[in-house]
């Protein structure tokens, strides 16, 4: 069929997407590794990552580095924040609650972002250029580049986090076994307090990373954070490769369906494929340390 | 033929065989104890019993009827109570509901007959309140019979885990470690009541780690070690068996 | 279930004290117009501009003494986007007898709600934003249209194409009302003139932020088929997102787009990309590029003067929208001689003849409420980050 | 500008929020489910409700009561759902949506008379909430809450881009208003009163599960499946029918919606709105049939207040979710009683030590 004409084209903006659901995986992933709560808020962090920087490089004229780095700094603290005041209150809330909650403090975000920053959709500089490099008949943004190589480094940085390092080790002991953690004299909610703080910034990151490709503007991080969560599960709920591997997966499946259906139902694959995953395999592809055949 | 019959059911967790073609009967009428020490098999056992998980070969037959592959649900619609070593009440309902949701099986009904209050509806309900109301009378726990379940002491809650099974009237009860964390009056009164369970004519199946309480209700005990059958017979032929003693020993010493 | 009780007293009495504390919009004898628009969700910015533009027309008709002693008043309500609010909204402004007038919401699809509630009510609901003929053609008593209508806007963009000498036109229209329409008439006209318009199966939506998979396959489509021009039929910052999308796949192809395209933002957000984009809009978009001789232009230069003195920033058409609005109102008050009533209000602005606003001459009549003609649209391409008014022979 | 002064959020309106306060001191505990036979407050209820109209007669009390009822239609079956059966739903807008559309599209394309398109939404709605719970119920918690939204999400794209059914973006226009025997519910009197009458038949229909083995089997399931199986209780087939149940409440509040609106579009189904009912039956507490319709009102009137605040009024909102879900976890009701108590308890504790002292 002559749609597979734009196929490399289709994988290649895939890739780019994925590379993006990947981030978003991410700091999902580092908050369950601490404590089983899924923070609806997350596509919040990445929107207001992409919109602060945008404020301060134009409303503040700071250096673009220094923008960046400012920016994560306060989406870090907006994450602490929301873990002090709304996370830390409702710790012995039902999960029911937990969701309102969470989805609660998403609305209020965005909708505070879109008053204090206007809810114009924002732009910024690519880190280098805009013009698009012509590959084997394939046009490919520098930007898609940059994000690509970024997932990567933040991943690994995550995995010896996570893996390598005494706070990461605890993180993981006091979500998967509470009272092993009490006993050792871990305090939880400290590690829950760092979670939100490192996932806030992963989605900072993410979202300074992408707004250059596509523009951010107050209403884009919930779908963003929906599918990043998708992604997560798809690749494994609780394991960083597994979120990356799930971003891909999902960015080049979204992409690719293109070719058979018509874009307008490209939102709903996702969801469908979350379907599909939650009644076939819940613990994803890579499988999950938290996920137990009996209580999922 | 006998009430509850196990052949040859054998079941492994990743490589350790946890029941090693183990076969058993429980004859009708009777109580029958199985005893171990720690890691037996005997919960393990008693799920496959259950319904909660399935064996890998062996069969299991109720009344005749092969249950092995059933769903616990309908396992326990059959008529086989039980209660749980970790109790499991319903905190969020008063004590007469506890026993009312426990006669489930025996009322009729559905969704919409429910709904829109049909008379068959408002008759059966109030019978079974009466008759729940006599199971707490037996069991000595009339007089709370309105507050929440949560709010009742241990060993109350465990005699209403028992109540809760016995509204089903089942022919064959499954008692896991009933007097696990029971003072002994308590435990007492447990016991009375298992005989007096015994007297109207319930078959009873108990798991118990206690000894002394099971040699003196059970006309007959199954010993279970390291997933194997080891000794069958009445209390005091399982008292003097050496292996039996062999066994307890070590788990003893084990323990200590 | 006792506390349930409780629960349910004090809601009731919440109801009572919200009754009698209802919204005290104090000042004596002004003539109200209730605004129920969406402040909250994806308009907001658009719908501030609006109460920016209301506020000062407000001001300055209050300063010149209102209508003769009666100052002007507005009343705002947030409606966040949602069918029920803006309804609820709608039955809340109709029970303060004093509001004569509702400037209605901004979405077509809660337009259809509150313009039912208006006919019903009886009370004049002005339509701010150019909503899709389907509700246009139901010619309700009470519902008056402020912007040019979708039959209006593809008339001019079809000339423009005329002027261009386009053969062929491929439209990627939005999946919302607004462009779903304007994708349909500008084919319908279009192929009248002896065009050929190709509306493409892909459609997005305005939450989109990545256009390419749509545009990847549209591609074969467009160097197959040799289309001359590409139609961008869309709003807000879908515009500027294909058409960067559009340069990052190396089609060079001109590019159309409709009058959303005519706010400063899009060419923020498009950069480079926007260069050479025509489209058709109303005038307030280029103020200082209207002929000497437009019956317009003072009203524009002044107005578009005083916006930026007070806000900093040049009007665009929501202004002049709103602008209208609040002009036709006091026009239409004036003529009510002192006994205004809803009835009265309505009767004088539907009778309103040949008054100058910023988008051009209204004129009313009981059978057409869509105040504005082709004439009062203008072409406008984008070059060096501005907009630039373009002219072509034979069509004006 | 002209009305900053009036758009500033005035003090009074925090009083607004003082009866609810003052009054739910004295709202005793919600939770106890076994007081589940009707009582003679009841009627007093149903006074207040045949009453409240006539004393209050405006038309925009009328319009905002007849919403907080389709509302709280709604959130009664979400509450037999979600605070008796202990699951969680975040896809229940979509159930309203289906019943809306199928209302809409019978009565405009086909012609069928209101009163049929009512029922056929509710059965539409069932029937695709069976389809749908067979397999997502199996899951719990967390997974729960995403599949269902998921499914949510994936019905409002179809609706979107299934153009020559639902009339995609646009919406379907001119539903006609609701009428039974040619007895047209036209102005918002009759509304309310058509909308209070059904959430009154469905009030009952639902207490009388929750007082009977119904209720009790789905207390049981919330506690502990285990148990619930293990006396013979089938949990996925309960679990699935009060879902479905669930469903075709939502079906019968979009029906009325759509009649009442005359228009169905997408927007009005989206994620926000399952927030918004979601919030409703946890103010008004978890398992418990009155908090629903409370919650219903309360959020209505709420959002009502809330919208003079224009652009503020959004934030506002999501703070007050918040801070609702912080202080009052378990319902208005529960928390304030608790510290009624206490307060009580405190007072006369005081009585006694000041008697002490003399």
């Amino acid at each position: 069929m002559d749609s597979w004409i734009y196929f490399p084209q289709l994988l290649s903006s895939g890739i780019t997407m994925g590379a993006i659901y990947a981030l978003v995986a991410l700091g999902f992933v580092t908050i369950s590794r601490a404590s089983q709560i899924i923070n609806f808020a997350q596509g919040e962090f990445v929107m207001l990552g992409g919109v602060i920087t945008f404020f301060l490089l134009n409303g503040v004229n700071l250096p673009y580095p220094l923008a960046i780095l400012i920016a994560i700094m306060i989406v870090i603290l907006i994450g602490l924040m929301m873990h002090v005041s709304v996370i830390y209150p409702l710790r012995k809330a039902p999960i029911l609650i937990l969701i309102m909650a969470t989805l609660g403090t998403s609305i209020f975000l965005s909708s505070t972002s879109g008053l204090l920053f206007g809810t114009l959709p924002r732009t910024l500089p690519s880190f280098s250029g805009d013009q698009s490099l012509h590959v084997w008949g394939v046009f490919v943004l520098p930007q898609g580049l940059w994000v690509l190589v970024s997932t990567f480094i933040l991943l690994i940085f995550l995995y010896l986090l996570s893996h390598r390092t005494l706070l990461g080790k605890a993180m993981e002991a006091s979500s998967t076994d509470p009272l092993g953690a009490d006993l050792l004299g871990i305090s939880r909610n400290l590690m829950v307090f760092l979670a939100f703080g490192v996932s806030a910034g992963v989605g900072a990151f993410a979202g300074i990373l992408i707004t250059p490709i596509f523009f951010t503007s107050y209403s884009s991080g919930t779908i963003l954070g929906l599918k990043g969560f998708v992604a997560a599960v798809l690749g494994g709920w609780g394991k960083n490769s597994g979120a990356i591997l799930g971003g891909f997966v999902l960015g080049i499946v979204e992409s690719l369906s293109l070719v058979f259906i018509p874009s307008g139902y490209k939102d709903a694959v996702a969801f469908v494929i979350l379907l599909l995953i939650l009644y076939f395999r819940p613990k994803g592809i890579l499988g999950s340390p938290f996920i137990d055949s009996r209580r999922w | 033929m006998s009430l509850l019959s196990i052949e040859e059911i054998t079941k492994e967790y990743d490589g350790i065989r946890a029941l090693d073609r183990i076969s058993l009967k429980v004859e009708k009428g009777s109580i029958k104890g199985l005893i171990g020490p720690n890691g037996a098999g005997k919960s393990t056992l008693f799920h496959l019993i259950s319904g909660v998980e399935k064996p890998d070969s062996g069969k299991i037959y109720f009344k005749g009827r092969e249950i092995t592959s059933m769903e616990s649900h309908e396992i326990s619609a059959l008529g086989m109570g039980r209660t749980f070593q970790t109790l499991q009440i319903w905190g969020n309902m008063t004590v007469v509901e506890n026993i009312m949701a426990g006669m489930n099986r025996r009322l009729k009904g559905g969704l919409f007959s429910c709904g829109l209050w049909l008379p068959w509806i408002r008759r059966s309900e109030k019978e079974a309140l009466m008759e729940a109301k006599e199971i707490l009378n037996s069991l000595g726990l009339l007089g709370k019979w309105e507050s929440m379940a949560s709010q009742l002491p241990y060993g109350k809650q465990k005699l209403l885990e028992l109540g809760r099974a016995l509204a089903m009237k089942p022919e064959l009860l499954l008692l896991d470690e009933p007097a696990s964390g029971l003072t002994l009056t308590e435990m007492q009164q447990l016991s009375e009541q298992i005989s007096q369970i015994r007297q109207e004519g319930v078959t009873a199946f108990v798991v118990e780690h206690h000894m002394g309480m099971v040699m003196e209700i059970a006309d007959e005990i199954a010993v279970l070690h390291h997933g194997k059958l080891i000794a069958e017979g009445t209390p005091e032929a399982v008292r003097r068996d050496p292996q039996v003693i062999e066994a307890y020993l070590k788990g003893k010493r084990a323990n200590a | 279930m006792k506390g349930s009780k409780g629960i349910l007293l004090l809601s009731f009495s919440i109801l009572i004290f919200i009754t009698w504390a209802s919204p005290a919009y104090v000042a004596e004898k002004s003539y109200k117009i209730g605004v129920n628009l969406e402040f909250t969700g994806p308009w907001a910015e658009v719908t501030k501009t609006m109460r920016n533009a209301m506020v000062l027309e407000v001001e300055r008709i209050n300063k010149i003494g209102g209508i003769d002693g009666h100052p002007l008043e507005l009343l705002f309500e947030d409606n966040g986007f949602d069918l029920g609010r803006a309804a609820s909204n709608m039955t809340k402004f109709t029970k303060d007898k004093e509001i004569t007038a509702v400037v209605g919401p901004f979405e077509d699809n809660l337009q259809a709600t509150t313009r039912a509630i208006a006919e019903r009510e009886k009370i004049t609901n002005i339509i701010i934003c150019p909503s899709n003929p389907m509700l246009r053609s139901l010619k309700q008593k009470w519902a008056f249209n402020i912007a040019q209508s979708d039959i209006i806007v593809s008339q001019k963009l079809v000339d423009l194409s005329l002027a261009r000498k386009y053969k062929k036109v491929l439209v990627f229209h939005g999946a919302w009302p607004l462009a779903q329409s304007l994708a349909e008439y500008y084919k319908r006209f279009g192929e009248e003139k002896g065009m050929k318009v190709i509306i493409s199966k892909e459609t997005h939506k305005p939450t989109d932020i990545d256009m390419t998979p749509q545009l990847i396959k549209l591609k074969p489509i467009i160097e197959k088929e040799k289309v001359d021009a590409f139609y961008a039929c869309t709003g807000g910052p879908p515009g500027p997102i294909i058409c960067k999308n559009l340069r990052t796949q190396g089609i060079k192809i001109p590019i159309l787009g409709t009058h959303a395209f005519g706010f400063a933002f899009i060419i923020a957000l498009g950069g480079e990309a926007m260069e050479g984009v025509e489209f058709a809009a109303g005038k307030p978009v280029v103020p200082d590029q209207l002929d000497e001789n437009d019956p317009v232009r003072p009203v524009i230069l002044d107005f578009d003067k005083r916006f930026r003195e007070r806000y900093g920033v040049g009007i665009d058409q929501i202004a002049g929208h709103a602008h209208d609005t609040i002009s036709l109102t006091y026009d239409a008050l004036k003529r009510c001689q002192g006994k205004v009533t809803r009835a009265t209000f309505r009767d004088a602005l539907e009778n309103t003849k040949g008054l100058k606003n910023c988008h051009g001459i209204y004129n009313y009549n009981p059978t057409d409420h869509d105040g504005l003609s082709k004439k009062d649209m203008v072409f406008i391409r984008i070059e060096g980050g501005k907009f630039k008014r373009i002219k072509f022979l034979g069509f004006e | 500008m002209v009305d900053s002064k009036k758009n500033e959020f005035k003090k009074r309106d925090l009083f607004y929020l003082a009866p609810l306060w003052l009054l739910s001191l004295i709202a005793p505990d919600p939770y106890l489910y076994h007081k589940k036979e009707f009582k003679k407050r009841d009627l007093y209820y149903l006074g207040a409700i045949c009453l409240a109209p006539l004393i209050w007669s405006d038309s925009h009390f009328h319009h905002l009561m007849v919403l907080a009822g389709i509302y709280a239609i709604l959130a009664l079956g979400l509450s037999l759902f979600m605070g008796y059966a202990g699951q969680i739903s975040l896809g229940h807008a979509a159930f309203f949506g289906i019943g809306a559309y199928t209302t809409a599209i019978l009565t405009t394309r086909y012609a069928f008379p209101t009163f049929l398109a009512f029922w056929a939404s509710a059965l539409s709605a069932a029937v695709i909430a069976y389809f749908i719970g067979r397999p997502i119920l199996k899951l719990k918690g967390y997974f729960l809450a995403l599949a269902t939204l998921g499914f949510g999400e994936i019905f409002l794209v179809i609706l979107r881009e299934s153009t020559d059914l639902t009339g995609g973006v646009i919406g379907i226009f001119g539903i006609p208003w609701f009428s039974v025997m040619g007895f047209v519910f036209d102005t918002y009197l009759k509304q309310y009163y058509l909308t209070w009458g059904v959430l009154i038949g469905l009030f009952i229909f639902s207490k009388n599960l929750v007082r009977s083995k119904v209720g009790r089997t789905l207390l049981a399931v919330a506690a502990s499946e285990d148990a619930a199986s293990s006396v013979g209780i089938n949990v996925p087939r309960i679990k699935l029918e009060i879902f479905v149940l669930g469903a075709a409440f939502a079906g019968l509040a979009g029906s009325l919606f759509a009649c009442i609106m005359s228009t169905a579009n997408p927007e009005a189904f989206s994620l926000g709105f399952t927030v918004f009912i979601v919030m409703m039956v946890i103010l008004g507490g978890l398992g418990n049939l009155y908090g629903p319709v409370a919650g219903a009102i309360l959020l209505t009137w709420l959002i009502d207040i809330l919208s003079r605040y224009q652009e503020y009024s959004l934030p506002i909102y999501g703070v007050i979710l918040i801070l609702l879900l912080i202080f009052f976890p378990d319902g208005i009701g529960t928390r304030l009683n608790v510290r009624v108590i206490y307060l009580i308890g405190y007072w006369a504790k005081k009585k006694k030590r000041d008697e002490g002292k003399l």
